[in-house]
């Protein structure tokens, strides 16, 4: 069989520096999945992006053939012209990029930018098309596919513009697609579905895929052969159980080794009694009204987080997981005094232990400004966070600035000693944030949030888009820092394995309510909740032979309306969180 | 919902708005010494054509002239009864020119549409060159359709419109036998619209319409260029290439949508700002728009004649302003009017 | 390429786990503007284009020393003179940069002058020699100039006026106005319009509602009637200098609204950009999210509107004067000059008087690819 | 044997006209062109002008010139729609009508529109609110106006009123006769009160007496149903930017061939702005220009001549003084007034101007150097009053200077007042045009070379007529006197402190026009002379005496030097089509006398195709 696509040799560098893509070869056939795994920045999306000629305006290929087979043989994509490429690009070839939220048109309605995939490449047209776009939006998961046909990206979580992306990607059936991490910022059951449609698509069209991702787990689910990259090099490539199950470079080694597993067994924290909230929430909620609707429509409110009640122990970690869209981004958000909460809440902050606590809600600007600099936050989605306009440089040196702290020479400093804490080099200094990879740029974001030294920080997904080595780089940073300088952390996350490493507590949220909420040992062994089982089976595990079942976990624990009656809850009845043993809450009716 | 509330609100304060800015235009249309007819009065002596005084007192007071300022603001605006039931304008009153003798309804109505006529004729030409070029000069930035353009543009604003429309008149005439100044062939004037007609108005639309629209037309495209070209970075971009769109297409669709924002910002003032700004251009050039009655009443203090037009051009500025705050909420739908922290 | 037997390929280097830091790079303890100096050099035209507006600047007080003739002498023998070119070579010999002596003569058919060349005696320049009285750098009285006619000739280079004045020396002159006075307004436009446009922007609401409110009634305020009452109440003993001065900065002031307008809108949508939350929620004061985060976002526009607004004011003057407000005698501007170029005889038959046009257009593209070379300078993904 | 035109012989064959014979009065005005040197014509053609403004169609009135008397090319003044005028020692006057004479609708021109205008619109409170005419008063006494029959009205006063004749002879003439057979249905007095209503909400005016007003525009031209005695009537209702006029078919003149003036069938009278005159004319597309047209645009005439198929004709000018310095005897600054009204200042400002250069920059030296004096074609004209104080001498400016006590100087070489304030005269002008910047920039250096800085100041025209008459502006640049071509009948009030619009004396004048209300007493001898010397020539019943009248004023003039004159007898240019005849090579333009080209009776024009 010919390879569909096959790259070869690809040299790609930026200005006179030494190539960041060197020599890479890789091919995947028709129907085939292959899997690029490696370090972060080691040049994954670059060699992707290449076979679609997207690369940015600065970047030069300096050698190397990509062909594409075709009805009329293979020909080599670096030759054609742009008017063939736009051909090639959307209709066989379709990518999904890294980062969802920058990659969106703001100003567009996401189904204006679906459905246009269709009516280029002529595809469907008319209702037809939007059918099929709102049927693609139902089986990458969402639940409410009309809402989404007329939302904004801005009016979306994380996860949910994310596959909006894929969305746009495979609606139009491509022979190949490309996808780069596409499901970072999704929960487990999200990205089971999501999976598990992509393998019934290769199924029905033969449909080849190309899976830059750093999550072990799921390559060994997805993969029929594995390339490993490091550094702009290609270290070791092959079929996924030999690369897998055998490794034999010294770098693949190193990295599976370095995968998080849910530990095996439990070994019980100790528990102090009098706990001492650092930052408590009581009765939050949040409504949204929805934009974009014809102002004679009746008004559509979304209730992205009901009536929240938990706290950050001091010098703990209070890992939040769930469902993509459930509200955990708002909850940091509001947790941070970055969104105002539905009146009636209360947001609590005590600086010092015993100290009075301050309300969020009704905090003066000099109050403010002195919370802003114990308080940070690690965002989500760390491109559209960073100004484009902005040195790293800069950028770093921000916080201290505000803050009138240290002089330039100082920050500087400190901007360089972070950048090594999170592993980047300092040369990168200078940069600015376009020219980083995704995982670097959540190192930024990283770094950034710890120039001020803060004592507590927000983390929404800090490591979703590094690959398991620097990941545990960064979390043992995390770890280091937490216990030196009793740093309290609320850690969003939907690896449920780095929340069973760092987490002290854990609450699981589901459309805006956290369904249980208990310590991590608990959660994770004796899970009561459906929708927590459903989460537990669906983690991925980084072993070729422990497949797991996409189709039923993706499943997940269904629509809340179908749970056990003692579970069950709709937009009128909300059973309440009830404490089933010390420290574990569930959501349910006694 | 939420638009329509604005709308409403914007409507009201416009209102509002309006009453100030009709005082104020009173007040400094009033600003010079003296009063169209004493000045009338001055020019007929200075010509030593005394003849025609007495008609010019007669006139005075007919329009209340010898009243004091606030009074004659409040007959003109219609706050107040003037002589002979004189009812003002918000009872579509607009009073009389003294200048032309004639009401002042009469003598703008015709000026109007040519105003609207000649501007929109501009503001089209000024989109339909500026957007394909910015948007070309910004797609293929630093080749020589960008420095060809950006010479030529400079060139018409770097031309004193005046100057520029004498040398394309007199060249125009002579090898393309363009008509010199003017609207329409003058024996067109008067006569319904035909074909004929039709044509010879276009034909005279050449050059006013050139000279009137190069210089915003370049401003624009720069500006234009400058925005999209920020765009063109951003990883949205990106990802309609992906998706296969032409580049064309492609900036169209995307990266125009987010440049135009600084240029909806303004829509609401193009048409007034055309108004105004192509006063001396119409004076120059002979067009019977508004802008020559409006600087020959101003010149000669021709009270309710500069008032009306001057009113006119304010009006047009809100209703433009509330469009494109309009506008602007439809183009970005990030975009609140709210405050910072709502 | 190193293939196992099974068929998978492991890359022939032998692995090290890490590097270790690299060099530290020299860019890293550069302060910004050095980066932005370094990737404007780039830019060629830019970097000509800034030169060249370099020069004329520090030419300006000198712009006495280098013209032959003062601003408004006049050389009663030559009107209208044609432009006269400076040659070399006189009959195959080599006798230095001469000119040949000009004799008007009117021509009461076309009623025009007529000059004819006497190309019997060719005049050579003088060099650092002395002409008429002049002020250096606007204090310092000297009569010294870098070339002037020679004895019994004359040199216009560009031709001479109505009045017999020399349009070279003339648009030297005329310089020292046009490319300072007008730019006053310029930035007063941008001063107000920047700043109060960013606080409707980035504040919104009551802020936003008041300063829309303003910017409304001042657009809708007619200007042509301010002028014509602006006419009447300058002081009458002010000299024309001083005159523009305030008239252009009145015309700055007037002038805010539009790009007020266009900051605002712009500022309203990226106010709403992440990165803005980001900063905010570091504690990041207004003023500096505007100057930081939401300015350099919209720099790109700024220094397009900037470039343009420059031909528009030195040409202000033009249509100003069509109301007995713009620059005039005894000062030079383009503007002046071009004001008297506005007929036909000038396009038709003294076309060198319509020449200030160049200069006008020369410095706008100069300013205009400056602008771009700093803008490209500035734009972090420039190709 | 008169015959009937081309133009209007369909209506007269479809009975709608009278034939030609039964129009024109029993006894027409027979033009004898042979004896003028001119040709005589045919009818037929359409001429095209331009003027600049739609408000300018009463130049068709000026063009026109059809008056009771009016100038002939000889500056006498000659009966015209009268069939003649008797003057009995300028006290009584009786005008004797054309019997049979129609207007252009065809209703009899007799006393009763005479007695119309006087009894019920010179006369009604609501029509003239101040009274009939000034130039109808004398001494404050209105005359005895008496309509002996259909074709007699006699005005008589009890003292002389000189300027009565000549006033109905202006380009501006105050009409003393109205339609009263058109204007009396609009009038309270005779219509009933139903009708008039009716067309007051018609017309949508307010009072039966601006109705009237508005309807009865016999100079302002612009209403086409009004009936006309001038030989063109406006055919275009509602005109903006192009206004037609044809024949009027009841014109009282006629050449000795019998043929009814004018020759012209129609004249059409397009708008433009101002600029593009010459650009238009340049393109050929006129057949009889001058207004809008300058002395700078003739190089771009000349040269479009074979490819306009038109020439350029350079005809005089009427006005005194082509520019002239006006410094102001009543500035509100007492120490520059003083100055200025000393006469050795005056003199010693207009000797220190090199008015060779001046002409030569401007009208390539083919106007006349000198003061302001009148013109040589006036009978008051002098020449050494051309030359008094207008020889460029420097040394003799300063010696002038020196003496009056302007001694000081300071570090720039300007003179200082007496007070210490540097010699600063601030020039006002209109900003209208480019020759008065011209002649002033030269001015600059050829002051500063006595001492003095000129400082100039363009202003709109209306402000800078406010400023004048108020007392705020030092000096202002203005034309000569209008009229550079008196006569003895013409009034002297120009000439004399009796008008602010001279503005070396604006508060003098305001003080004799508002008869002391305003203003202020002149108080210099010589102006006090100079009142005086219009009071006598007011008072003066004969031409012999007002002659010496009129030479004193001159001399005066020229002596005080009271406005500086640089030039006189600049060349107005007058583009003719090639087949336009009888336009007489050399003329003069001006306003009055001679209503620009009315005086030269373009009635008399034709084209020779
Ligand atoms: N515009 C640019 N200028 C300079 N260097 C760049 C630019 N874009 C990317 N790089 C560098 O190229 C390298 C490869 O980037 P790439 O985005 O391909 O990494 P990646 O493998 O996708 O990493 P990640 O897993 O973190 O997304 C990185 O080290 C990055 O810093
Ligand atoms: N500005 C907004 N306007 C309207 N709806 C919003 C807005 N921001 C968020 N939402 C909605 O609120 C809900 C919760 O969003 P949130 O970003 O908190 O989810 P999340 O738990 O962080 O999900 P993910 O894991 O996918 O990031 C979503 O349904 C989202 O569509
Ligand atoms: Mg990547
Ligand atoms: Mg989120
Ligand atoms: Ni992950």
């Amino acid at each position: 069989m010919t390879a569909l696509l096959k790259v070869e040799g690809l040299t790609i560098g930026f200005g006179n520096a030494a190539p960041v893509v060197d020599d890479v070869s890789f091919s995947v056939d028709p129907g085939e999945t292959l899997a690029l795994v490696g370090e972060s920045g080691s040049g994954k999306t670059l060699s992707c992006r290449a076979a679609l000629r997207i690369l940015p305006a600065v970047a030069q290929v300096r050698g190397g053939a990509v062909m594409l087979d075709g009805p009329d043989g293979p020909c080599d994509l670096m030759g054609l012209t742009e008017r063939q490429m736009c051909y090639v690009r959307g209709n066989r070839v379709s990518m999904i990029f890294q980062e969802p939220m920058r990659s969106l048109s703001p100003l567009h309605r996401i189904g204006n930018q679906v459905i246009e995939v269709l009516r280029l490449h002529g595809t469907a047209k008319g209702q037809g098309a939007r059918k099929r776009v709102l049927e693609t939006f139902e089986r990458v998961g969402f639940k409410d596919p009309e809402r989404i046909y007329g939302s904004y990206p801005f009016e979306l979580s994380g996860g949910m513009r994310q596959r909006a992306m894929i969305a746009m990607a495979i609606v139009g059936k491509p022979d190949l697609l490309i996808a780069d991490e596409p499901t970072t910022a999704l929960d487990v059951t999200t990205q089971a579905q999501v999976l598990g449609l992509i393998k019934e698509i290769q199924h029905e069209t033969g449909m080849a895929m190309i899976l830059v991702t750093h999550d072990l787990g799921v390559v060994a689910n997805m993969a029929d052969s594995v390339t490993v990259m490091n550094r702009g090099r290609v270290m070791e490539a092959g079929p996924a159980p030999l690369v897998l199950g055998s490794p034999q470079h010294g770098y693949t080694k190193e990295l599976f080794a370095a995968a998080p597993m849910i530990p095996e067994s439990s070994e019980q924290k100790a528990k102090d009694d009098g706990r001492d909230y650092i930052l408590e929430m009581r009765n939050v909620s949040k409504t949204y009204t929805l934009k974009g609707k014809a102002p004679w429509h009746p008004k559509e409110h979304v209730y992205a987080v009901r009536g929240i009640e938990f706290g950050v122990e001091r010098g703990k970690t209070l890992a939040v997981v769930g469902e993509s869209g459930s509200g955990k981004t708002t909850c940091a958000h509001m947790a941070l005094g970055a969104e105002w909460a539905d009146p009636g809440a209360e947001i609590l902050f005590k600086p010092e232990k015993g100290a009075e606590a301050v309300n969020l809600q009704e905090l003066g600007s000099a109050d403010r400004l002195a919370f802003q600099r114990k308080a940070q936050m690690v965002f989500q989605d760390p491109y559209s966070t960073l100004n484009p306009r902005m040195r790293v440089k800069d950028a770093l040196c921000e916080p201290m600035e505000i803050h009138g702290l240290g002089t330039h020479g100082e920050r500087i400093e400190r901007a360089t000693e972070m950048l090594r804490w999170v592993g980047l080099s300092e040369n990168m200094l200078t940069r600015y944030p376009h020219a980083f990879s995704g995982g670097q740029r959540q190192r930024l974001s990283i770094a950034r949030a710890l120039m001020l030294g803060p004592m507590f920080l927000v983390c929404d997904e800090p490591t979703s888009a590094l690959d398991v080595s620097v990941q545990e780089q960064v979390l043992q940073l995390l770890e280091e820092i937490r216990d030196r300088l009793n740093l309290s952390y609320m850690f969003i996350s939907h690896d449920l394995a780095v929340v069973a490493r760092i987490a002290d507590e854990v609450a699981v949220m589901r459309e805006g309510l956290v369904i249980e909420q208990g310590p991590p040992e608990a959660l994770f062994y004796s899970p009561q909740h459906p929708y927590t089982k459903a989460l537990l089976a669906a983690q991925p595990e980084p072993d070729i032979n422990r497949p797991i079942d996409l189709q039923t976990v993706s499943q997940g624990a269904g629509k809340p309306t179908t749970w056990p009656e003692a579970f069950r809850f709709d937009d009128v009845t909300i059973p309440p969180l009830l404490e089933t043993s010390p420290g574990h809450k569930v959501r349910c009716h006694v | 919902m939420a638009i329509l509330r604005f709308a409403v609100f914007r409507f009201i304060t416009m209102l509002a708005t309006l009453v100030v800015v009709s005082v104020m235009i009173f007040a400094i249309i009033n600003l010079p010494p003296g009063d169209y007819l004493s000045n009338q009065i001055n020019e007929l002596r200075a010509t030593g054509q005394s003849s025609g005084v007495a008609k010019a007192e007669f006139l005075r007071t007919e329009y209340a002239l010898d009243r004091p300022l606030w009074e004659q603001y409040l007959i003109w605006m219609g706050f107040a009864p003037g002589p002979h039931g004189f009812s003002g304008m918000i009872q579509g009153e607009f009073g009389w020119s003294f200048e032309f003798d004639r009401p002042v309804a009469d003598i703008v109505g015709g000026a109007l549409w040519l105003t609207v006529l000649v501007n929109m004729a501009a503001i089209l030409f000024v989109y339909m060159v500026a957007l394909p070029l910015g948007v070309i000069a910004a797609a293929r930035s630093k080749t020589w359709i960008d420095y060809t353009s950006a010479f030529v543009g400079y060139l018409g604003l770097a031309t004193p419109n005046f100057l520029l429309a004498l040398i394309l008149f007199y060249y125009g005439n002579r090898y393309l036998n363009l008509p010199i100044g003017g609207l329409m062939d003058p024996k067109f004037e008067g006569e319904p619209m035909s074909y004929e007609k039709m044509k010879s108005v276009l034909v005279h639309l050449i050059i006013p319409t050139f000279v009137i629209g190069t210089s915003g037309a370049a401003a624009m495209m720069q500006r234009l260029r400058a925005n999209l070209l920020d765009e063109l970075g951003k990883p949205y971009v990106e990802t309609a290439r992906a998706k296969g769109m032409s580049e064309t297409r492609m900036l169209v669709k995307y990266p125009l949508r987010v440049a135009f924002n600084p240029f909806v910002a303004d829509i609401g003032t193009l048409l007034p700002a055309m108004v105004s700004g192509s006063v001396l251009v119409s004076v120059v050039l002979g067009l019977q728009t508004i802008g020559p009655f409006l600087l020959t009443a101003l010149k000669s203090q021709d009270l309710f004649l500069s008032a009306f037009v001057l009113m006119f051009v304010a009006m047009l500025t809100l209703v433009g302003t509330l469009i494109s705050d309009l506008l602007l909420a439809l183009l970005d739908p990030r975009i609140r009017f709210g405050g910072r922290s709502a | 390429m190193t293939t196992l037997p099974d068929g998978r390929y492991i890359d022939p280097k032998p692995y090290e786990p890490d590097t270790g830091a690299e060099a530290r790079h020299a860019e890293l303890d550069m302060p910004n503007w050095m980066l932005v100096w370094r990737r404007f050099r780039e830019h060629k035209l830019g970097l000509i284009s800034g030169l060249f507006l370099l020069i004329s600047y520090v030419m300006l007080p000198f712009a006495g020393f280098i013209s032959p003739y003062t601003a408004n002498e006049r050389a009663p023998d030559h009107l209208y003179a044609s432009p006269q070119g400076i040659h070399m070579f006189h009959e195959g010999k080599l006798i230095g940069p001469y000119v040949y002596p000009i004799s008007a003569e009117v021509n009461l058919e076309t009623f025009s002058w007529e000059y004819t060349p006497d190309y019997e005696n060719p005049a050579r320049l003088n060099f650092f020699c002395e002409g008429s009285y002049y002020k250096l750098a606007g204090f310092i009285k000297t009569n010294r100039h870098l070339v002037c006619a020679p004895e019994g000739a004359t040199i216009f280079l560009l031709g001479a006026d109505r009045l017999g004045r020399d349009v070279f020396s003339r648009i030297l002159y005329g310089a020292q106005l046009s490319l300072t006075v007008g730019l006053v307004g310029i930035s007063v436009s941008f001063l107000i319009g920047i700043v109060l446009g960013s606080i409707a922007g980035y504040f919104g609401g009551f802020l936003d509602w008041i300063i829309n409110r303003v910017i409304e009634i001042l657009r809708s305020l007619p200007e042509l009637p301010l002028w014509l009452a602006l006419s009447a109440a300058v002081p009458s003993h002010w000299g024309p200098v001083s005159v523009f001065f305030i008239i252009s900065i009145i015309l700055g002031i007037l002038d805010w609204p539009g790009l007020a307008r266009a900051v605002r809108s712009k500022f309203l949508s990226l106010r709403e950009e992440e990165f803005v939350r980001a900063a905010e929620m570091m504690g990041a004061k207004p003023s500096r999210v505007i100057r930081k985060h939401l300015l350099p976002n919209f720099l790109s526009h700024l220094i397009a509107s900037a470039t343009l607004s420059i031909p528009a004011m030195i040409l202000g003057e033009t249509a100003l004067s069509f109301l007995g407000l713009g620059l005039r005698a005894p000062a030079v501007s383009w503007g002046v000059m071009l004001n008297d170029a506005q007929n036909l005889a000038s396009i038709e038959i003294y076309p060198w008087t319509a020449i200030p046009m160049l200069p006008i257009v020369i410095v706008v593209l100069a300013f205009n690819f400056f602008g771009d070379g700093l803008r490209d300078a500035l734009d972090p993904n420039r190709a | 044997e008169l015959g009937e035109s081309s133009f209007w012989k369909a209506e007269v064959d479809a009975g709608n006209l009278p034939p030609v014979a039964e129009r024109m009065p029993f006894a027409p005005l027979v033009v004898d062109l042979e004896a003028k040197d001119r040709a005589t014509g045919k009818q037929g053609g359409t001429l095209r002008t331009l003027v600049t403004r739609t408000k300018d169609v009463r130049q068709m009135v000026v063009y026109g010139y059809t008056r009771l008397v009016g100038y002939n090319h000889e500056y006498e003044i000659v009966p015209d729609l009268l069939l003649a005028l008797e003057n009995e020692e300028s006290r009584k006057f009786t005008l004797r009508l054309r019997p049979g004479h129609k207007w252009s609708d065809g209703a009899p021109f007799t006393s009763e529109d005479f007695r119309y205008w006087w009894e019920d619109v010179a006369n009604n409170e609501q029509l003239s609110p101040s009274g009939p005419l000034e130039f109808l008063r004398v001494e404050g006494e209105l005359p005895k106006v008496t309509f002996p029959n259909e074709t007699t009205v006699i005005y008589e006063w009890s003292k002389p009123n000189p300027q009565f004749i000549q006033e109905l002879a202006e380009a501006r003439p105050p009409f003393i006769y109205r339609p009263a057979h058109f204007l009396k249905p609009l009038h309270n007095k005779y219509a009933d009160e139903e009708s008039l209503r009716a067309a007051l909400r018609e017309k949508r005016v307010r009072s039966w007496a601006a109705l009237h007003n508005k309807s009865d525009n016999l100079y302002k031209f612009d209403n086409a149903s009004l009936p006309t005695l001038q030989p063109w009537m406006l055919a275009t209702k509602d005109g903006k930017s192009r206004f037609l006029f044809v024949r009027n078919p009841f014109f009282h003149r006629v050449d000795t061939a019998g043929t009814q003036l004018p020759y012209l069938d129609i004249v059409e009278m397009n708008v433009v702005s101002g600029g593009l005159v010459a650009a238009k004319a340049n393109a050929g597309e006129v057949d009889l220009q001058a207004r809008g047209l300058d002395f700078k645009d003739i190089a771009i005439l000349k040269k479009g001549e074979k490819q306009g198929g038109y020439h350029t004709l350079l005809w005089g000018n009427g006005t005194a003084s082509q520019i002239a310095i006006y410094l102001n005897l009543n500035y509100n600054d007492e120490g520059w007034r003083n100055l200025m009204r000393d006469v050795r200042f005056r003199r010693a400002l207009s000797m220190a101007i090199d008015r060779e250069i001046i002409n030569k920059v401007l009208y390539f030296g083919l106007a006349d150097e000198g003061a302001m004096t009148m013109l040589p074609e006036s009978p008051f004209f002098k020449e050494e009053n051309l030359r008094a104080w207008s020889q460029y001498d420097v040394d003799a400016a300063n010696a002038l200077l020196d003496e009056i006590g302007l001694t000081e100087r300071n570090k720039d070489g300007h003179r200082l007042l007496p007070d210490g304030r540097p010699l600063w005269v601030v020039v006002e002008t209109a900003g209208e045009r480019q020759e008065v910047e011209n002649a002033l920039q030269i001015i600059v250096d050829n002051w500063r070379a006595v001492g003095v800085k000129l400082i100039m100041r363009p202003l709109e025209r209306d402000i800078l007529r406010n400023r004048v008459y108020s007392g705020q502006t030092q000096a202002a640049v203005w034309f000569g006197w209008d009229n550079g071509l008196a006569q003895p009948f013409t009034p002297p009030t120009y000439a004399t402190p009796q008008q602010q619009e001279f503005f070396a004396w604006p508060k003098w004048g305001q003080y004799y026009q508002t008869h002391g209300d305003a203003g202020e007493a002149p108080d210099m001898p010589e102006a006090m002379r100079l009142i005086e010397l219009a009071e006598a020539w007011r008072r003066s019943s004969s031409d012999r005496e007002r002659a010496t009248i009129w030479q004193e004023i001159v001399d005066i003039h020229a002596d005080q030097v009271f406005a500086i004159g640089l030039l006189s007898g600049a060349r107005q240019p007058v583009v003719v089509n090639n087949d336009l005849m009888n336009v007489p090579e050399t003329g003069i333009w001006a306003w009055s006398p001679g209503a620009h080209f009315g005086i030269h009776r373009p009635d008399e024009f034709w084209f020779d195709r």
